[in-house]
């Protein structure tokens, strides 16, 4: 009993602190949450808003779509865009992939019919300043606005204001915008099929 | 280093230089390293990783010098360690809610003030040992002192490595930013060419 | 009869060489690789030359009189920091950032560890490193060589800005090596390598940086070196052994891919490396068996950053990753004194 | 109303605060009992230090920590100091402890430079071009033609960590304000030039010559060498004269009349004041840099 | 083996520096001055300093001991005259700054030193004569020291020694310090002498075998040795070797490494490995001792050097001073010069030229401003750059430049860390350094700063 | 095969693409502190290596089966830190006890070592990846300790010469480490990208 009595001793401080010290923590999450959860989801779609002219919120799609990204299943969360009279005026979602020198992270807007790509923006890159940096540029970005759903193709040279799959990359970091397209193009496809099995958009054909 | 003496104005007003200048945590005890390098590529998240080493500073400072008699030798550490990190939570909380940018950058740098060496160094040094007031003081000005240093540090690297101050444009616009004063390479070397330079000022050798 | 007797330790004698005798040698043996520069790159190479070589001179001496010592200009390492750092640069880089690079080099690369002799990295390839770092877009654009393209010896200011306007259409040039990267990652190399492509590497008609494109001028300059007995062959001999060891491996694993090994021996900074930036004795080991394993570092990670890694080039990253290790390949490699280690 | 308010808060963060409890309590008994079983008897020194120290743990000393840094700082004073975070006040209270130590019984002992030639006072033979030190200069015969004298090359200099030294014209000097009593120099001084000697007074009568050569022979290397006369030793007892050289016996040295006519007697006035309480060493002003300008000779 | 597979024995490291023994190389062994005062120092050895054993205005004569020990390592002294003692007094000494003589104003009638005969030494000369006893005693006697330079006491050298037993003698002839041609000469004028005290030296050590090693730049002496050595008929397991003409060859290890291809270990001594190393005119000092029963006081000198008038080779008294030496020849052409005892990579330079020659001074180098300028006055002196070739010629294999710099830098156990003791202090790597580095000058000073540690730790 | 590659690449990209000192500022205390001698800076590294992955594997653990999806989340950089200073504690007294020489060549170490970030550090980076193996937590921890061994080591060895060069008296000691580390980090560049 001495030995009860001898920690007690030395460590009731130290208990009741943590106690205390746990609750004051639980209290000011409890207070904060909301609002963290509320900051989440706004970093996303903020993006996504400069995308996607006319839109008056984001609705999360309920239903679970997993995309293969370099091998690995995903899980993905998609929004649809709605106008303020509440008509579908588009589709975001965020998808990564690897650049040149670490992750490359995007979230990428597609129109209503999920056919053209609205447009994409960098959510984090580390790629080099200047060089693969230069996809946030939009001489680069403008190229993926009104681009098909579908097989992307980088190319060397070329047109940049042809609104079609050819991407012309930027010289000196042709690896970047590879990514970039590669990334796009297959989470884009990929969620078109996905969404189209569950129904949420129309098939191809029935346009 | 319990300060003695009669004249409370002297202690405060030496603790306060002791925080800004003659012990600034960075230049002079070279502690807390790594988030003085990690988050000094802009003035931004310095200021604000600033505002949370004072924040955590001074509420620790608070509470262990209000329990600083009941403190037990075996247990003193694992106190300290467990009211910094209540403090970090709680600071990484209010960051995530009203500054969810700059919380992002600064990633897990905020968490990571609660082994910055500064705050438990205070705890042991000062708050367990003084009285309130000295605490606060003290805890205000090793926070400052740590504050500004980070901004210094993080508009020279600033300046250079994107030619602008708190995101405003500075440089003319034929100024090409050095992005390497962005990257790690640029941190160490602003830091080591500073401390230099402030060892050559007040004519310390290493 | 004697009216001023000196007096001084033992030996009271000394050889024929000096610090200025062995940086001469040098700036002689670049005189090679500097040639090959003006005949493919004319004004350019002047301009870039010319400003690196003084500003490394003017940054040097200023750094001097900052430390209140006597100037070193006239040991001449800074002239060949400047020389290599030029011809490490992308022709057209523009001059200011030339100075940038060269400041950088001998401020940060060498006068901060205690100038001449002090420097744990390479003067040179720490400028070019923070130029690679800060900026990109410069370092990766680069120049037809004159002959190939007649418009070159006009000086245009304001091609740099033109370029980066034409950056989308591909406009600026590749060099071979970042063709073998394209190569690797388009699985084709083997393909359309040719002894034409071989040959131009050798003349050095290709895209580069400035001293890199001349195969033929490197060795020229290389063999002066080792005839003055400058360099040891030791380095040069495992850099471009172990390269041509990874190299060869790669292509006999897959020639389809990989191109031969040939290329990456002409092609890029390996040549400039192997005779001119792995030798900076000030930053290699002093024992043979040190420098041995130095070159085999730089050869083996040059080759790894280049077939494996991102970047097309790795001569620069592997000369100061190997910098890096010399005080402990120097410590794990101390000679032995004749006659075992004493039991003192 | 509010108390719904807080009953619902406190459901929500109940598991929180049992969770930081049972940590918290958990590694309080761990520790508790660990630090029990698993004590280790260290010295109550180093023990002392080591609680005087911040126990920060940051490495910033260059040791591994604290307990280290304790440990090396017993063994060499001269590790004190490197403490940053305690700072000074830390330092003192180690100084504290480790000056249990020393047991110091006696005056202070302080070191005296035994020359008094500044580069005017001594004849060269030869120009010395090589390793600007005492102890390269001295493995050579004849540097300057006196071979007991200061080189003033400044060995004692360098070996000074408290910047007590300086070789004004050539001489070695101890500025006793700051001289610290560390015997540095004198163990770096190749000449065995620099005694530690019981500062009993605040100034110290000094025979600042250590030559042995032969009258003549000194007269001819030196201005202010000791030619071994002999008019010191007849006026106090305190001194004695052997192999050319006068010696005063600094344990039993007291000032008084006879060691006062013994320093006004000595012809070459080689006697001097050594010590804090010394006015400028005595050095007759500045003629003899003037009469011996071109002092050098084959 | 023959000459050609010889020529190759060598060490590694070392280095090829300029020889200049041209301007000694043709000149006759003449008698030196006849002097108005001898010195004779009474410490001339490795070891503990002489006693005098006579007092100022003593009438001393030729050969008589005037300084004695009763240490183990250490040799008397004699007088090179007649004469009276003036005094006994402080002189200056190359390596001990000063340090005691017996100094000697020698008779009115004293004349030059004559060249000592040579004839008694037949080819056929006959060493089973003497006991090895008798031979140890006559060499102690006559207060031989190695005249190779370092001067340790002889006998010691070759003693038997219950501890080392010696079973190879070598005999050092490579002269290999440019400059110096006193051993050549030697060996070319007195080879019957030198011959005679190989023969000596090997019986009294006990060496089943001799190895002659001499430069391949001195094949007349080679041939004259081999000659000499041969003529008796038996060879007597003695054999003259030529090895490569490089520096320092001449130093023992260096030496035992190129003939027997052995390393001694490193900090040690040649006796570790059974070998004992003899210069060639200690070997000529052996033969005139026992056979003759003359003691050491007088040796061959090489004065030389381009600011000498004329120089040459002389037969000097030991004592003599450097001053009347070099105005004997002449006296110097330049006002700025460097006086040299022994030649340039490892001798001593000496500020005041009153200092007397000894037992261990081979020569008297006067080098000209030029040469000096040449070497380490005018030449800029840079940092390290670490090129590595003081590494490369470094006999011992160590790092002058880590050792050097550490020295430098006050930090004495990485010095000892980096071998310093090992160091033979050849030069080699100071004059290999394009810096211009004292390397030597930085290693000598580090290994007294050791020593001094050493002697204080016990305290 | 694919989880050995996976945990070999991931390995190599710890120690050197994404060494913790050059790329993630972690640790540089002690790297700034104890890199003067190379026998310190290899001690502190083992203890690094040592302490690292056994707080790495902890916190993962505790990470996964207590605090991911719970409420309990909040409570992570407390509970994280408790767990890692008390751990190096009671190893750091039982080598003490038990293992005397081994405290004294590396032991010494491990108290320097929960003030130093890259232990938190890599605990907090682990959750933030998403590590979700616990092979790989381990695998990575120990890469991060090794890339501190060898970041340390390295600038032990430069430093060791440096005491031998004229570094202006301004510039000696932390000045010119930083600096050194600097250029050190832009030689790791060299990497980046060679594993994504
Ligand atoms: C400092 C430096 C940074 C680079 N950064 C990038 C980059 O961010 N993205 C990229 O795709 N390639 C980058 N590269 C590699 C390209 O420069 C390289 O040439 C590549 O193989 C593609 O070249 P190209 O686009 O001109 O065909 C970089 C190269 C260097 C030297
Ligand atoms: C401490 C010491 C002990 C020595 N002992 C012996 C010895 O027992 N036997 C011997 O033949 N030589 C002995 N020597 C002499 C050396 O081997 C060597 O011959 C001498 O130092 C001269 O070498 P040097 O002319 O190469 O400099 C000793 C030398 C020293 C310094
Ligand atoms: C670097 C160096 C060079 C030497 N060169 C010679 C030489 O050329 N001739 C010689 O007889 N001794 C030379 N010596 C001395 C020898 O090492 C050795 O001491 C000597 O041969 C022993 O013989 P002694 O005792 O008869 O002098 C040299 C020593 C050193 C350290
Ligand atoms: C063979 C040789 C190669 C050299 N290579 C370089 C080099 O690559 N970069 C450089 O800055 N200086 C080089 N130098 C010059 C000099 O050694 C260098 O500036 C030093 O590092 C400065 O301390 C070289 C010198 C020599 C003798
Ligand atoms: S070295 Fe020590 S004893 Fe000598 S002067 Fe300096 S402080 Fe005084
Ligand atoms: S006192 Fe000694 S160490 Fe000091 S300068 Fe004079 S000779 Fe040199
Ligand atoms: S270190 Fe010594 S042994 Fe080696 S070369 Fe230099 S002087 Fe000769
Ligand atoms: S020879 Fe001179 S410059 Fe070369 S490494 Fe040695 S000391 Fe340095
Ligand atoms: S180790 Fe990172 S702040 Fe000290």
């Amino acid at each position: 009993m001495f030995r009860l009595k001898h920690f007690l001793e030395q460590s009731w401080l130290l208990i009741v602190s943590s106690f205390l010290f746990g609750l004051l923590i639980a209290v000011t999450n409890a207070a904060l949450s909301p609002r963290i959860e509320q900051n989440r989801i706004n970093k996303l779609n903020d993006r996504a808003r400069a995308l996607l002219p006319g839109v008056e919120r984001f609705m999360p799609v309920e239903a679970e779509i997993v995309i293969k990204s370099g091998g690995r299943a995903e899980r993905i969360d998609v929004y649809k865009a709605e106008s303020k009279p509440g008509e579908c005026v588009g589709w975001t979602f965020s998808a990564s992939g690897p650049g040149f020198i670490d992750k490359i992270e995007l979230v990428v807007a597609v129109d209503g019919n999920f056919e053209k790509l609205a447009g994409f923006d960098v959510l984090a890159s580390s790629e080099t300043a200047r060089v693969g940096d230069q996809i946030k540029e939009p001489f680069f970005r403008e190229q993926f606005v009104g681009a098909p759903v579908g097989d992307l193709i980088a190319v060397r040279s070329g047109d940049t204001s042809a609104k079609d799959e050819k991407i012309v990359t930027i010289s000196g970091a042709t690896i970047t915008s590879e990514a970039v397209v590669e990334i796009i193009s297959s989470s884009a496809k990929q969620i078109k099929k996905e969404l189209q099995k569950k129904g949420l958009i129309g098939d191809g054909e029935n346009r | 280093m319990a300060k003695t003496g009669k004249d409370k104005a002297g202690i405060y007003r030496q603790t306060l230089l002791d925080g800004l200048w003659r012990e600034n945590p960075v230049f002079r005890l070279l502690l807390g390293m790594c988030p003085t390098l990690a988050v000094t590529a802009a003035v931004r998240p310095a200021l604000t990783m600033g505002a949370c080493v004072i924040f955590v500073l001074l509420c620790s400072n608070i509470v262990i010098t209000l329990m600083r008699d009941l403190l037990k030798p075996h247990l003193r550490i694992l106190m300290f360690t467990l009211t910094i990190a209540t403090f970090v939570t709680i600071a990484d909380l209010f960051l995530k809610a009203f500054q969810p940018e700059m919380s992002e950058k600064l990633g897990p740098y905020v968490p990571l003030i609660i082994v910055n060496c500064i705050i438990i160094c205070r705890a042991e040094v000062c708050a367990s040992k003084n009285a309130i007031a000295v605490s606060v003081i003290d805890a205000l000005a090793m926070g400052v002192g740590f504050t500004v240093t980070l901004c210094v540090l993080a508009a020279v690297r600033e300046l250079l490595g994107s030619g602008t101050i708190l995101d405003a444009r500075v440089m003319p616009r034929a100024f090409v930013p050095w992005a390497a004063m962005g990257m790690p390479v640029g941190a160490f070397l602003t830091l080591g060419l500073l401390l230099g330079m402030v060892n050559y000022l007040t004519g310390r050798k290493a | 009869m004697l009216s001023d007797i000196k007096v001084s330790c033992s030996p009271h004698i000394s050889g024929p060489l000096s610090t200025r005798r062995v940086m001469v040698d040098v700036i002689v043996a670049l005189l090679f690789p500097m040639a090959a520069a003006g005949y493919y790159f004319r004004i350019h190479a002047v301009i870039l030359i010319g400003t690196c070589v003084v500003s490394c001179a003017a940054a040097e001496w200023l750094c001097c009189a900052i430390r209140r010592k006597p100037s070193t200009l006239d040991d001449f390492s800074a002239v060949v920091t400047g020389i290599l750092l030029a011809l490490s640069l992308p022709p057209r880089i523009p001059a200011w950032a030339a100075v940038v690079g060269s400041v950088f080099a001998i401020a940060i690369g060498k006068m901060v560890f205690g100038g001449l002799g002090a420097n744990v990295f390479n003067p040179a390839m720490v400028g070019r490193a923070f130029l690679t770092a800060s900026f990109g877009m410069l370092m990766t654009t680069w120049t037809t060589p004159a002959t190939l393209d007649p418009n070159m010896s006009r000086i245009d200011r304001g091609n740099i800005i033109a370029a980066r306007e034409h950056v989308i259409r591909g406009r600026t040039q590749a060099t071979p090596l970042a063709w073998s990267k394209m190569a690797i990652k388009r699985r084709l190399g083997g393909e359309t390598y040719d002894d034409q492509f071989f040959a131009a590497t050798v003349t050095g008609e290709v895209g580069g940086c400035l001293g890199e494109t001349s195969a033929i001028a490197l060795l020229m300059g290389g063999a002066y070196l080792l005839i003055r007995r400058t360099i040891g062959f030791h380095i040069p001999l495992a850099v471009l052994l172990s390269a041509f060891v990874f190299a060869g491996a790669a292509y006999l694993k897959d020639s389809w891919t990989y191109v031969h090994p040939f290329f990456h021996l002409t092609s890029g900074g390996l040549l400039l490396g192997a005779f001119f930036i792995a030798t900076d004795p000030v930053t290699a080991p002093l024992t043979r068996r040190g420098m041995w394993i130095f070159g085999l570092g730089v050869g083996t990670l040059t080759m790894l950053i280049r077939i494996v890694g991102e970047y097309p080039e790795g001569v620069m990253y592997a000369v100061l990753l190997m910098n890096a290790v010399t005080p402990l390949i120097d410590r794990l490699f101390r000679s032995v004194p004749v006659g075992g280690k004493p039991n003192v | 109303m509010i108390l719904a308010d807080v009953l619902d808060l406190w459901s929500s963060a109940w598991p929180a605060g049992v969770m930081m409890l049972s940590l918290g309590g958990g590694f309080a008994l761990v520790l508790l009992f660990a630090s029990e079983k698993l004590r280790v008897e260290v010295d109550p020194k180093v023990e002392q230090i080591h609680r005087a120290l911040p126990n920060l743990d940051c490495g910033a000393c260059g040791f591994a920590g604290c307990a280290q840094y304790a440990k090396a700082v017993l063994a060499d004073p001269e590790l004190l100091g490197g403490c940053a975070p305690g700072g000074a006040a830390t330092s003192a209270v180690i100084a504290g402890v480790l000056s249990l130590q020393v047991s110091d019984s006696g005056p202070a002992r302080k070191p005296i430079v035994h020359c008094s030639a500044h580069t005017g006072d001594k004849t060269l033979y030869a120009r010395y071009e090589g390793i600007q030190s005492c102890t390269a200069a001295n493995a050579l015969a004849n540097v300057q033609a006196c071979k007991f004298g200061c080189l003033g090359f400044g060995d004692c200099v360098r070996a000074c960590r408290f910047g007590a030294l300086s070789k004004p014209d050539g001489l070695a000097t101890v500025d006793y304000d700051k001289c610290t009593g560390c015997t540095a120099c004198s163990k770096a001084c190749p000449r065995n030039l620099i005694e530690m000697v019981p500062f009993k007074h605040d100034r110290m009568m000094t025979v600042a010559c250590r030559s042995i050569e032969t009258p003549k022979v000194t007269r001819s290397m030196c201005k202010v060498g000791c030619i071994g006369c002999g008019l010191c030793a007849k006026q106090s007892e305190l001194f004695s004269v052997a192999e050319n050289l006068a010696r005063l016996d600094y344990r039993r040295y007291e000032p008084s009349e006879q060691t006062e006519a013994a320093m006004s007697k000595c012809p070459t006035k080689v006697i001097v004041w050594r010590g804090p309480g010394a006015v400028e060493p005595a050095r007759s002003g500045d003629e003899r840099v003037v009469e011996s300008g071109g002092a050098e000779d084959g | 083996m023959r000459l050609g597979i010889v020529r190759s024995r060598s060490f590694r490291g070392g280095t090829h520096a300029a020889q200049k023994k041209e301007l000694t190389r043709e000149k006759p062994i003449e008698p030196g001055p006849a002097v108005g005062e001898v010195a004779v120092m009474l410490s001339q050895h490795i070891g503990s300093t002489c006693r005098p054993v006579v007092k100022k205005q003593d009438k001393v004569s030729a050969g008589q001991a005037v300084g004695e020990c009763d240490a183990f390592v250490c040799a008397p002294v004699h007088s090179p005259v007649n004469g009276v003692v003036r005094e006994v007094a402080l002189r200056s000494h190359a390596v001990l700054g000063r340090s005691m003589a017996v100094v000697i104003q020698p008779d009115p009638q004293e004349n030059p030193p004559k060249l000592p005969a040579a004839e008694m030494f037949a080819p056929d000369f006959d060493e089973e004569a003497y006991s090895p006893e008798q031979i140890c005693d006559a060499v102690l006697r006559a207060g031989i020291v190695g005249m190779g330079g370092a001067g340790f006491p002889t006998r010691v050298k070759i003693e038997p020694d219950p501890r080392f037993p010696k079973d190879t003698m070598i005999i050092n002839g490579c002269e290999c310090e440019p400059y110096i041609t006193c051993d050549y000469r030697i060996m070319l004028e007195w080879t019957g002498r030198i011959a005679a005290g190989i023969k000596l030296a090997k019986r009294a050590a006990g060496c089943s075998r001799v190895l002659v090693g001499i430069e391949d730049n001195k094949p007349d002496a080679i041939d004259a040795l081999r000659a000499a050595l041969e003529a008796g008929g038996i060879r007597n397991g003695i054999e003259v070797l030529a090895v490569r003409t490089k520096y320092p060859q001449g130093g023992e290890r260096q030496l035992i490494k190129a003939i027997l291809g052995k390393n001694v270990p490193a900090g040690g001594i040649p006796p570790m490995i059974g070998v004992v190393v003899l210069n060639v005119a200690t070997a000529a000092a052996i033969a005139e001792a026992v056979v003759c029963g003359r003691p050491l006081t007088h040796r061959v000198v090489t004065v030389t050097g381009e600011a000498i008038a004329r120089p040459g080779n002389y037969y000097v008294a030991i004592g003599t001073s450097v001053r009347e030496l070099i105005e004997f020849c002449g006296s110097v052409t330049e006002k700025s010069a460097k006086v040299v005892l022994g030649g340039p990579m490892m001798g001593i330079a000496v500020a005041d030229l009153e200092t007397p020659i000894t037992k261990t001074t081979g020569a008297i180098t006067v080098l000209t401003a030029e040469q000096i300028g040449k070497a380490k006055f005018e030449r800029r002196r840079t940092a390290c750059i670490r090129c590595g070739r003081c590494l490369q010629v470094c006999p011992e294999s160590l790092n002058p430049t880590r050792i050097a710099h550490a020295v430098k830098s006050n930090l004495i156990d990485e010095a000892e860390r980096n071998y310093m003791a090992a160091c033979i202090e050849c030069g080699c790597c100071s004059y290999v350094c394009p810096a211009n580095i004292e390397l030597t000058g930085y290693i000598k000073t580090g290994k007294i700063f050791l020593a001094r540690q050493k002697k204080r730790m016990p305290q | 095969m694919d989880t050995l590659q996976t945990l070999t690449v991931g390995f190599i990209a710890i120690v050197v693409v994404k060494n913790l000192v050059f790329t993630k500022f972690l640790g540089i205390c002690p790297y700034l502190g104890v890199s003067g001698r190379i026998d310190m800076a290899f001690g502190m590294g083992l203890a690094v290596t040592f302490v690292i992955t056994l707080s790495g594997t902890m916190t993962w653990l505790i990470d996964h089966l207590l605090l991911i999806g719970t409420p309990l989340e909040v409570t992570r950089y407390v509970c994280f830190i408790l767990v890692v200073a008390g751990a190096v504690q009671l190893v750091e007294m039982y080598l003490r006890k038990f293992f005397p020489s081994l405290y004294e060549s590396f032991g010494i170490f491990l108290p320097l070592i929960t003030t130093n970030c890259a232990i938190l550090g890599l605990c907090l980076f682990l959750n933030l990846w998403r590590v979700n193996s616990l092979l790989e937590a381990v695998v990575l921890s120990f890469g991060a300790g090794i890339g501190f061994t060898m970041a340390i080591c390295v600038m032990a060895g430069i430093r060791e010469n440096l005491k031998l060069a004229d570094v202006p008296a301004c510039l000696k000691g932390a000045p010119i480490t930083l600096i050194t580390a600097g250029i050190l980090a832009m030689a790791f560049m060299g990497f980046s990208g060679m594993i994504r």
